[in-house]
């Protein structure tokens, strides 16, 4: 239906239009190399998209917070007997204490007990005003899922480090990333923005649950098994 | 002013070749009006996503309301577009291809509403996703999700080389050589959208069809499958072709001049009727059937029909002046012929898909089940109306702009010559 | 740059953007992350989801109506999140009402008051300013110091809803040491019932019913699971009934005019005429006594006035079984009850000839006074087939002495006002016997001259709300220039108060509670606060206490606690460490005495024939009088214009005392009871069908008192020629939840004194229905 | 059309591990006084929602329990009443045959029938509210979230942690207050137990019932007091001729009821 | 985890819905991509047919 003519006479009717706003691209190369403009355009796109979705998309997404207390795992794992069970323990009820309250730590730390600033402030902020800390939790999981600490530690016997890596080992609290659309600590997604995983404590999601349960026991397991 | 001049050359050269079309200002005219309806559909479609669906009529003894039942009817109503293919690229009836590419257009408006209802319809329109990341294949709304999804994109695909035909787009050679494969591969396309519309079509009849807890729509063993199912396809592809028809005849009445050769219509008319009167047979063996089983049990089938506004006159209703009559008028060569017959013949059928397909779903919830249950009717209201109409609104636009541009009737040339 | 190689740049640089966006995380990311926003942040966002914590339990005593149920509260971190029976607990063993397990709205509800308020706008208008504690109470207690100075210390009254406990008793014991008699207290059923047994056995004590053990259960009208007595423990000893092989352990028998909830579950249900239920139980009596079901012993040798007998002075006198047996023949009583004959017969022997019969007495949930001579009815059956202080059948039981406070000082101020008469005549020669007339004094004031109460104080009660014919109260309201409330929630009266000095929640405070209503166990139990005080509220009693030392003088002297929680800790004495440990004291192995010394009365017998009824100044000269007999309590209205009869009915669904109905439960209130803001009325199809209303339609209610638009509902559970209309809606304090939804029956009837008593024996009242 | 029927067929699917449980009620009709008690704990344990304009139509109200009042439709003074307290039936359907209804229908799996314990749970975060399932199911007892979740202000505090909000736009139904069992099993865990006490684990509605009416437990174990009041010879369940085999039981003397609710088609139906 | 499929059941239904639906989905990429790189590679020629000229 169509004929070079009538291309080439639009072509020269409107191209006059759009051109200059245009021209931060290469220049035109005449002859054999023309058909590559398209190519490079398309690579050139590409790249851009490529770089904004997994360099700069990351930083837009996550907001950082420090912790309000710089706390060492190391120094009150050596000062404590039991463990990790020492500050995070389980009430009588078969809930878990999570994250210590005041009351905890001031059993320790009504005096200084070392030279530290950060104890100094620990001190002088929270302890004596009587003030909750509000720590910020890496692990916290969505108000729908009802996870039992005593069902993974106390039946099936798993390691903390499995969930929450080397947590104890950690001599200083690691900034906390939250995301800014769902508020979730970015340990739940895990670090890698593409969701990738190369230990179990990496990711936090539903998924991985699963894929711990598949492998335990044999199946995903009934929905109101984590869910509430 | 200037605008509009420059507007209205470009207007000018999309309009394919040797045809007439009214005024670039006529035509804006026209899509305004349509503008008009179409903003108060927006508006409660804004209304149902805003202030949650509360600010409709359904409640929840009526989960399911017009929505449900308008998604049943336009896909049904669709179902033009893959019998048309089917006949056309398989069968191949080779006249067809005249009314082929309008069949396609209707049908992706017809699958485009389905999908938008449902988009308003459910309550967390931002998690519709997980009907497909976490899908429940026991499900027969899974399985009409997915199918009509994936037929969506098939007819999108089908449609796509219309668009590339466009005078101005056909001059780049790109486009040439695409839109000339895709139309190598179509009967391919065509076979997929059959293969995908056969079950979805069929499935919709599970929807109800599968609610045991709801008797009325409840067909148990061989009248579920594949009884029920063929009976949904059999009512789509009955139904189908006269929607498309009608849709003809109205933009015929529009562009104020023949579009498609009469010859094309009566093909798909006279093959209408039979699957018309062929689905009334398995349909009155159905509920025949489905009388004696509920007389069975301990007769129920009274108390199906024991609550105004769901008497015996829906049966009566669907099944006689929304079944039989189009039927005998679409099977009389005679009556055929006579296009006032024609079009009242398609539009009863029509007609009778929608209510068949409301009867399916708002009057099996209707029905109560527990004896102390009351029973409490449902009407829509002004939300789901225009949101629902905010389609027709939509498919009218859609229609005018693809009728205006795109080459889609083969024969208008021929009909029309100037 | 030509116009193609734009293009081709254009469309180039598109598809690879788009290819790259696809092999890019944040398509998929982006898509979780917004559906995760719609699964946290936005409910959360509306919700406002509180932290989680550490899960805790405390125990606490409901005080929401006189059933004094234990609670236990689940409290995460500081929060009360959940109300619970509390297992174990006498009165209701884990069970819990709705309106107990809603409690949590009321602490928490917006209509709580949130500090002091004193009224800006005109009175009843509802416009409040915030005032400081400090501000409250100087006002209070300037305008009382002006009042005493000025002799008026008479002129000032409190209503509240209990006259037991320390709190009222504060009460007390400040208007005394300030000068006023005007203590007045609401009453119920329970206060004509104590009357009863002060006349017919002799003492004051309150009446225990031994529900678990009776096995016949004969209810004139009481809505034993409709909230009558003490509610999870009646309803529970109706399980107990229900229980056993055939599910018959005991057989029940509901006498009233229409299918409440009891009477659905009742194994008979007789409608009788309403207001006629004293002459069916004597009618039963007849019967009893003819047939000589009665037992024969105790009637013998433990009652008096049964046959006729010869006084001092030698006049014979008319005995209960003369008058029963010429005056209540079954034939006679049939035609007043509109119960057959036989049927009477009938239930009269199944009654009498039943190991362990109890007739129970006040009619729904017992928040009408009701008639004397009605009630003394139903106890004389009980005395016939002898199951006093008897298992299965009904006791007295006294209340747990307490340590008593020190003698209040009068000065001669509050000599001379404390020896003013009561402002409701209660107490007088007119009616002798009763304590408060809390129905009568709206009448009073709006007849008297202005200036008779100058100040009223109102605790624990909702006067404007609760009492018949509310356009009377809200215009006696007008008339008394100062009205302070002490509720912790918006409700009429605080509505229509100048000054309110909101208590804290029942949650939220210390408060000792007697034993619950109906109970044959003495008991005494702790209020104790489980949530810290979410408001700016102070404990009454501490209030109270502050504005008596501001008062100075006497008063103040009459005060010599610290505060509220010393004086009760005081008060307790050595229960006290138990209470606080357990929660409350009981005496578990409390047995009623045995018939020798069962009767405080001048005979030492259970007296058909009250003298004590004679001897306290009753000028009636007829032997009837003091004889229990049928006396119709008519209802206000000529039959002519109100040709239908109107009774309220109570649901427990529907709280409708000083407690406003929290939202849940106003929820579950039934569909044919309530549809938006319209109230329903049951009425007979067949009355229906006189009137020409119809089924779900709107019509017009018309009493003497006052008129409504009401939806009309049909019902094969109500005698024809009567209108059934719930209690508790019509509510205009509270908020948007209750406020505005239905009509208050109230309004709608008024007082019909009893003609001993003077309290409120109303029952029904003349109405029309029309419909429009 | 695809058949249909249990995904996971119950027993391959647990062997080996642990226990099974069926968690079901009894409602003792002759007790149940049609107080409310249930319906009001029941909305306080699981946070269910209340408005102003509640118009009591039970239309868009949300209820788990729901009291319903029946009527013998008998003239005065013959006629009765009786008050059925209606909770998710958590129906078990029958192996290949027929299944919850509920679940086989719901698109996202945000329903699921666990043959560890007999509950069928409901995901609100999983759910997108088509509503099917509320199609599906006889006895209304699923609802529709119409209105986002507001509260006045302050009520917000006495929400319950162990139940999640639901968002707007989403069906709920009662689960058994499963979140009980989910506490239970933690403390046992705590104490070295795998099992669960059956006082340990009773739903909200049971626990308030001040008339006992309603008992709960594991209906296949001998021990539990569900096991033997289910085999009452006044027992029946709602709907029974439907095949949805519910774990709800209900025991009434009365005829009338009786028949009012197990009766939908005249016949014996299977099971 | 299978892709569309968090839910993953090995069951025969789950096979053949899934694999249908796959299959309709390659087949549908593949056809687009034949007839884009054809469209393309056609044009490619032509161009350069036309430069030639």
């Amino acid at each position: 239906m169509s004929t070079t003519e009538e291309k080439e006479q639009t072509a020269g009717e409107q191209g006059g239009e759009h051109g200059p706003e245009e021209a931060t691209h290469e220049p035109v190369k005449p002859g054999a190399w023309r058909f590559l403009i398209p190519i490079v355009a398309f690579g050139a796109g590409f790249v851009s998209l490529l770089v904004l979705g997994w360099v700069i998309f990351p930083h837009l997404l996550y907001g950082e917070k420090q912790q309000p207390v710089d706390f060492s795992h190391v120094v009150h794992q050596e000062a404590v007997d039991e463990g990790c069970e020492s500050c995070h323990f389980f009430r009588e009820d078969g809930s878990f204490s999570g994250i210590p309250k005041l009351e905890n730590c001031v059993q320790c730390h009504e005096e200084p007990m070392g030279e530290s600033s950060e104890e100094a402030k620990f001190i002088a902020e929270y302890v004596e005003p009587g003030k909750e800390i509000p720590w910020h939790v890496y692990a916290r999981q969505p108000q729908c899922a009802f996870f039992s600490h005593a069902a993974h530690v106390k039946m099936a016997e798993l390691e903390c480090a499995k969930c929450h890596g080397p947590v104890g080992d950690s001599d200083h609290a690691r900034p906390y990333q939250y995301n800014r659309l769902t508020k979730y600590s970015r340990d739940i997604w895990g670090w890698n923005i593409a969701g990738f995983k190369k230990k179990t404590a990496d990711r936090m999601k539903m998924d991985d649950c699963a894929e711990c349960h598949e492998e335990s026991k044999g199946h995903k397991d009934a929905c109101f098994v984590c869910h509430k | 002013m200037r605008f509009f001049a420059k507007f209205s050359e470009l207007d000018s050269a999309l309009i394919p070749k040797g045809v007439k079309r009214c005024s670039f200002q006529c035509f804006l005219v026209w899509i305004g009006i349509l503008h008009i309806p179409l903003m108060v559909g927006v508006v409660a479609t804004l209304m149902c996503w805003g202030l949650a669906l509360n600010v409709t009529y359904l409640n929840n003894n009526f989960p399911f309301g017009l929505w449900i039942a308008a998604d049943l009817g336009v896909i049904a109503l669709g179902a033009g577009a893959f019998f048309t293919g089917f006949l056309r690229y398989i069968v191949k009836i080779d006249e067809l291809k005249n009314i082929v590419n309008f069949a396609v257009v209707v049908g992706v408006i017809c699958y485009a509403a389905a999908q938008g209802i449902l988009g308003v319809d459910i309550g967390q329109p931002l998690r519709g996703w997980f009907i497909f990341w976490h899908a429940n294949v026991h499900s027969m709304l899974t399985e009409v999700a997915f199918c009509i999804t994936c037929y969506f994109m098939v007819l999108c695909i089908e449609y796509f080389p219309l668009i590339l035909e466009n005078r101005r787009i056909y001059k780049f050679g790109f486009p040439h050589g695409v839109a000339h494969h895709l139309h190598e591969t179509m009967p391919t396309i065509a076979a997929i959208g059959v293969f995908l519309s056969f079950f979805h079509q069929g499935s919709l009849g599970g929807v109800p069809g599968v609610l045991y807890g709801r008797p009325f729509a409840f067909r148990e063993g061989f009248l579920v499958w594949p009884w029920t199912f063929f009976l949904f396809i059999l009512s789509a592809i009955a139904c189908g072709p006269c929607f498309t028809i009608l849709i003809t005849w109205i933009t015929e009445k529009f562009a104020r001049k023949r579009l498609v050769k009469r010859n094309v219509i009566d093909i798909l008319a006279k093959i209408s009727g039979r699957m018309l009167a062929l689905y009334l047979i398995l349909k009155t063996i159905d509920t025949l059937y489905w009388v004696k089983v509920a007389g069975d049990v301990g007769s129920p089938f009274r108390s199906f029909y024991a609550n105004q506004p769901y008497g015996y006159w829906v049966l009566v209703m669907e099944l006689g002046i929304l079944g039989v009559i189009p039927a005998i008028i679409l099977l009389s060569t005679k009556a055929r012929q006579n296009e006032n017959l024609l079009i009242l013949a398609c539009l009863l059928n029509c007609a009778g898909i929608f209510m068949n397909r409301w009867i399916m779903t708002v009057q099996t919830l209707a029905v109560p089940v527990m004896s102390f249950d009351k029973f409490i009717s449902y009407h829509p209201n002004w939300v789901e109306y225009a949101s629902t109409l905010l389609w027709l609104w939509l498919g009218a636009i859609f229609i005018s702009l693809t009728y205006r541009y795109l080459p889609i009737f083969p024969q208008e040339k021929e009909l029309n010559p100037y | 740059m030509d116009r193609r190689t734009f293009l081709e740049i254009l469309v180039g640089s598109t598809a690879g953007a788009g290819a790259g966006f696809m092999l890019t995380p944040v398509n998929w990311k982006l898509m979780d992350d917004v559906t995760i926003w719609t699964q946290e942040v936005w409910p959360d966002f509306f919700a406002g989801i509180p932290e989680r914590g550490e899960v805790t339990h405390a125990n606490s005593v409901c005080n929401l109506c006189p059933g004094g149920c234990g609670i236990t509260v689940r409290k995460v971190a500081d929060r009360a999140t959940k109300i619970e029976g509390r297992r174990g607990y006498p009165v209701n063993d884990g069970g819990i009402c709705i309106l107990g397990a809603a409690g949590l709205q009321l602490l928490y509800g917006p209509w709580r008051v949130p500090s002091p308020l004193r009224r800006v706008g005109k009175p009843g208008s509802g416009k409040f300013e915030k005032i400081s504690w400090e501000e409250a109470i100087s006002e209070v207690v300037r305008k009382l110091s002006v009042l005493r100075r000025k002799g008026k210390a008479h002129t000032v009254a409190s209503i509240l809803g209990s006259d037991r406990g320390t709190v009222p008793n504060l009460f007390a014991r400040f208007l005394k040491a300030y000068g006023s008699p005007n203590f007045i207290c609401t009453t119920s059923a329970e206060d004509t019932s104590e009357l009863a047994l002060k006349l017919m056995q002799g003492g004051k004590a309150s009446a225990g019913y031994d529900l678990e053990r009776a096995n016949f259960i004969l209810s004139f009208g009481s809505g034993l699971i409709e909230g009558w007595g003490s509610p999870v423990r009646v309803i529970k000893a109706h399980s107990l009934w229900r229980s056993g092989n055939l599910r018959k352990r005991a057989t029940v028998v509901q006498i009233e005019p229409r299918l409440s909830n009891t009477a659905a579950k009742a194994d008979n249900w007789y409608p009788v005429n309403p207001g006629t239920e004293a002459a069916l139980a004597l009618g039963l009596a007849h019967v009893i006594i003819r047939e000589s079901l009665y037992n024969i012993y105790f009637i013998r040798n433990h009652t008096s006035g049964f046959e006729d007998w010869t006084d001092s002075a030698g006049n014979t006198h008319m005995g209960f079984k003369r008058l029963v047996l010429t005056e209540y023949t079954p034939d006679a009583v049939s035609r007043t009850t509109g119960i057959a004959a036989k049927k009477i017969v009938k239930l009269a022997r199944a009654f009498a000839r039943a190991r362990r019969p109890l007739a129970v007495w006040g009619r729904g949930k017992g928040s009408v006074s009701g008639s004397l001579y009605e009630c003394m009815a139903v106890h004389a059956l009980n005395a016939l087939v002898g199951n006093i202080n008897k298992p299965g059948g009904v006791s007295v039981r006294p209340e747990i002495a307490t340590h008593t406070w020190p003698r209040v000082y009068q000065d001669a101020t509050a000599l001379a006002g404390f020896s003013r008469s009561r402002i409701d005549g209660a107490n007088t020669n007119r009616y002798p016997l009763t304590k408060y007339l809390p129905d009568r004094w709206p009448q009073i004031i709006s007849r008297k001259e202005a200036g008779t109460i100058q100040a009223l104080f109102v605790h624990d009660a909702d006067p404007y709300y609760t009492t018949l014919d509310t356009s009377a109260v809200a215009k006696a309201f007008e008339q008394i220039p100062f009205v302070v409330s002490f509720s912790s929630y918006l409700d009429e009266t605080a509505f229509h108060s100048d000054l309110i000095l909101p208590n804290h929640h029942y949650l939220e405070r210390w408060e000792d509670l007697p034993t619950p209503i109906g109970l044959q166990k003495p008991m005494l139990s702790l209020l104790r606060p489980v949530v810290s005080p979410q408001f700016d509220t102070r404990h009454v009693g501490d209030v109270l206490m502050t504005i008596a030392r501001s008062l100075g003088g006497a008063v103040a002297n009459a005060f010599p606690w610290r505060n509220y929680k010393a004086l009760l800790k005081e008060t307790m004495g050595d229960k006290w460490s138990t209470m606080k440990k357990t929660g409350y004291v009981e005496e578990a192995d409390y047995q009623p005495p045995i018939w020798k010394d069962a009767f405080a009365t001048r005979s030492r017998r259970f007296e058909f024939y009250t003298t004590a009824l004679k001897r306290a100044g009753m000028k009636r000269n007829k032997d009837l009088d003091y004889l229990p007999h049928y006396e119709p309590i008519t209802p206000e209205g000529d039959s002519e214009t109100y040709p239908l009869t109107l009774i309220p009915y109570e649901l427990i669904r529907l709280a409708d005392g000083a407690i406003g109905n929290p939202p849940f439960c106003t929820k579950a209130v039934e569909m044919t009871e309530l549809k938006g803001n319209d109230i329903f009325v049951e009425i007979n199809p067949k009355t229906a069908g006189d009137y020409g209303l119809a089924k779900g339609r709107y019509a017009m209610l018309e009493t003497p008192k006052g008129k409504a638009k009401v939806l009309v509902h049909l019902s094969e559970g109500i005698m024809p020629g009567l209108i059934g209309m719930p209690k508790g809606l019509g509510h205009a304090g509270y908020d948007g939840y209750l406020a505005g939804k239905g009509v208050n029956v109230n309004s709608l009837m008024g007082v019909v004194e009893d003609p001993i008593s003077g309290l409120c024996a109303t029952w029904g009242i003349q109405a029309k229905l029309t419909s429009v | 059309m695809k058949e249909v029927h249990h995904k996971g067929h119950g027993n391959e699917h647990h062997k080996g591990h642990g226990r099974t449980y069926k968690y079901g009620m009894v409602i003792d009709l002759d007790k149940c006084t049609g107080c409310g008690a249930c319906m009001v704990a029941c909305m306080a344990e699981n946070n269910l929602p209340f408005r102003k304009d509640n118009t009591n139509d039970r239309l868009t109200q949300n209820f788990w329990m729901r009291v319903y009042k029946i009527s013998n439709g008998r003239p005065f003074p013959d006629s009765e009443i009786c008050y059925i307290p209606r909770p998710c039936q958590h129906c078990e359907g029958y192996d290949h045959h027929h299944h919850t209804p509920c679940v086989s229908v719901c698109p996202a799996t945000a329903t699921d029938y666990s043959h560890e314990t007999g509950i069928v749970s409901q995901i609100y975060t999983r759910c997108f509210g088509c509503r099917y399932c509320m199609a599906a199911c006889p006895y209304h007892v699923r609802v529709f979230n119409w209105w986002d979740p507001k509260w006045p202000k302050g009520m917000n505090k006495y929400l319950n942690p162990d139940v999640s909000v639901r968002m707007r736009g989403v069906v709920e139904k009662c689960s058994f207050c499963y979140h009980r069992l989910q506490r239970a099993r933690n403390k046992a865990y705590v104490e070295g137990r795998r099992e669960v006490h059956e006082d340990e684990y009773q739903t909200a509605c049971t626990q308030a019932c001040p008339a006992g009416a309603v008992t709960f437990g594991d209906l296949i174990n001998p021990k539990h007091k569900v096991y033997k009041l289910k085999d009452s010879p006044y027992a029946f369940r709602l709907l029974e001729k439907l095949g949805t085999n519910p774990k709800v039981y209900y025991v009434s003397t009365k005829d009338w009821v009786r028949k009012a609710g197990k009766v939908f088609l005249g016949n014996e139906g299977r099971g | 985890m299978f892709p569309f499929a968090f839910e993953w059941v090995n069951d025969p239904v789950h096979f053949v819905f899934m694999g249908s639906v796959y299959t309709v989905l390659i087949l549908l990429v593949i056809i687009l991509h034949y007839c884009g790189i054809r469209g393309f590679l056609d044009w490619l020629c032509k161009k350069e047919d036309h430069n030639d000229h």
